[in-house]
């Protein structure tokens, strides 16, 4: 049944595009808290009943976490015959768009403190 | 235990690493005898690598995401008390590049195992190139931080 | 797969190089001896020890130059009809059992 | 403070030994395999290389990356030695001096090596190129793992 739904160029495709809005956007599905080795849906360090320390938070895998399941339910929806009219040429510029979420996303490392 | 996955991870990423340019390099090259010991690495059947780069691309993502906790509570802190903000910018980039790759493996296999190799010829060697250089910069900034300060 | 061109006489020379350097190798650092040290801290070369104010001396390049010139020497004098009639199995055994050496000499630091 | 020419030094170092365990592993599961196996798959192909092209490139990976190792090894002594001491991880800096030992004997082997893969009349000669060959995997597989270990506990800065 996946041979004949699942479209490898839907998924990628998706994923790439809520991926390249999640971290835009840092909208992660869930958080981890390495330091309380603990998963969060919500921000803890807004919660006041959660007790400090919090440690570092995690949204990497969050962020992943929506892409992932918009990738595999749209791929699942879209018949694959459809799924594979998706021109090649398309994924020439996933990487460029994930790249640009990333830097949007990262730069605060590489640009002066405060700036 | 940490140094332990630290470098079956590692290893995971020299195989594919391997496997990878093998194929890619292969993607490059017009078809001709090959003697030289450069040619022979890359007259290899790009079609045979797909899977096993698959294989190893999860398998060596998995155990990144596995150890990436213990990355942001021992190294990122230290580097961010260092001041080295370009240093974790370099691996906050690996982060993605690594998802980059992720998202992008169905449709690589794609290309390669079910559409015939004479269509779209240029797209499967825009994503066999994009998965190498990829997976080279992983490791190579991988073992920059890891030269830095590893995870002990 | 063999269809280089090569002399029995190099031939020789390398089956004796290869036998004999990891012998001498093995003598001097178990001996610490060394024609020469390197002090990293300061980028010298000396001949002799010099004071604890140098920071460590490395006797790992004086190692394998000594281990180096002893083995073509000996490459060059030994005649080369003699050396051919060595046992080809030499040619992994005497480095085997450098290695083992290597390992059970490097125990000490277990015991420490 | 972390020097980028350090930096650049062992990564490069760790890049030629990719290389070489690359090319060494593809020669070794090549020789100690029974017969080519008539196969498509993957690791079918990992065994049925031409065992005999890789030994040049085994030499020259070989000698780039004892060269590059014999240059930082100055700063490990400086900076990655002493620490382990302080720390007392005995076994990591004994290891790392075992892999030192392998080096140089992996040099001295070199010569005997190619011999038995290139010189005319050592064809015959196929067990004493099998062990040679294992010796010299085994060398540089062990020094491959122990300077990541080591470079996981403490970098060259």
């Amino acid at each position: 049944m996946l041979n004949s739904t699942f479209s490898p160029r839907v998924f990628s495709l998706v994923f790439a595009v809520v991926y390249t809005l999640d971290i835009t956007f840092n909208w992660p599905m869930f958080r981890y808290y390495p330091f309380l080795g603990k998963f969060s849906w919500g921000d803890l360090a807004l919660d006041p009943t959660v007790p400090g320390p919090l440690g570092p938070s995690m949204q990497w895998f969050g962020w992943m976490g929506w892409a992932f399941v918009a990738a595999l339910v749209t791929a699942a929806i879209i018949p694959k015959k459809i799924g594979n009219r998706i021109p090649g040429v398309v994924f020439y510029i996933v990487p460029i768009i994930i790249m640009a979420g990333a830097y949007i996303r990262e730069k605060e490392f590489i640009l002066p403190v405060g700036g | 235990m940490i140094a332990f996955w630290d470098l079956v991870h590692a290893l995971l990423a020299i195989g594919l690493l391997g496997a990878v340019t093998h194929q890619g390099l292969s993607v490059w090259r017009k078809p001709a005898p090959a003697r030289a010991f450069i040619d022979r690495f890359r007259a290899v059947n790009g079609g045979g690598y797909a899977n096993a780069v698959c294989v190893l691309y999860v398998l060596t993502f998995a155990l990144g995401s596995f150890i990436y906790p213990q990355f942001v509570l021992d190294v990122k802190g230290s580097l961010i008390d260092y001041g080295m903000r370009k240093t974790i910018f370099l691996f906050q980039l690996k982060e993605h590049v690594a998802v980059t790759g992720l998202c992008l493996l169905p449709v690589y296999w794609h290309f390669w195992r079910t559409v015939p190799l004479t269509e779209d010829v240029g797209v499967r060697k825009y994503l066999t190139t994009l998965l190498m250089v990829a997976t080279w910069w992983n490791l190579v900034v991988g073992h920059v931080l890891n030269n830095v300060k590893g995870l002990v | 797969m063999n269809n280089l061109l090569i002399s029995e006489r190099m031939i020789s020379r390398l089956i004796v190089f290869s036998l004999v350097f990891p012998v001498i190798y093995v003598v001097l650092y178990y001996n610490e001896l060394a024609l020469f040290r390197f002090y990293p801290l300061v980028g010298e070369l000396h001949l002799n020890i010099q004071p604890t104010t140098f920071g460590p001396a490395m006797t790992y390049y004086g190692w394998l130059v000594i281990a180096a010139i002893v083995g073509a020497v000996v490459a060059f004098a030994v005649p080369h009809r003699w050396a051919l009639r060595l046992w080809a199995g030499w040619s992994w055994l005497v480095p085997l059992g450098a290695t083992l050496f290597t390992f059970i000499y490097e125990t000490r630091w277990l015991l420490h | 403070m972390y020097s980028m020419w350090s930096t650049i030094l062992v990564v490069t170092h760790g890049i030629f030994a990719v290389g070489l365990i690359g090319a060494l592993t593809h020669q070794v599961i090549a020789l100690w395999s029974t017969a080519p196996t008539p196969s498509d798959n993957f690791f079918a192909r990992l065994r049925n290389v031409r065992s005999g092209s890789y030994t040049n490139a085994v030499v020259i990976l070989y000698l780039l990356d004892f060269a590059l190792g014999a240059v930082i090894y100055a700063t490990y002594r400086i900076e990655v030695r002493p620490y382990l001491e302080d720390i007392q991880f005995y076994v990591a800096a004994g290891s790392f001096e075992t892999k030192e030992h392998l080096a140089a004997l992996g040099l001295g082997l070199l010569p005997a090596y190619w011999l038995f893969w290139k010189a005319p009349g050592f064809s015959a000669h196929g067990n004493e190129r099998k062990y040679i060959t294992l010796l010299l995997a085994f060398f540089v597989w062990w020094n491959f793992l122990v300077g990541h270990i080591l470079n996981n506990i403490r970098g060259l800065p």
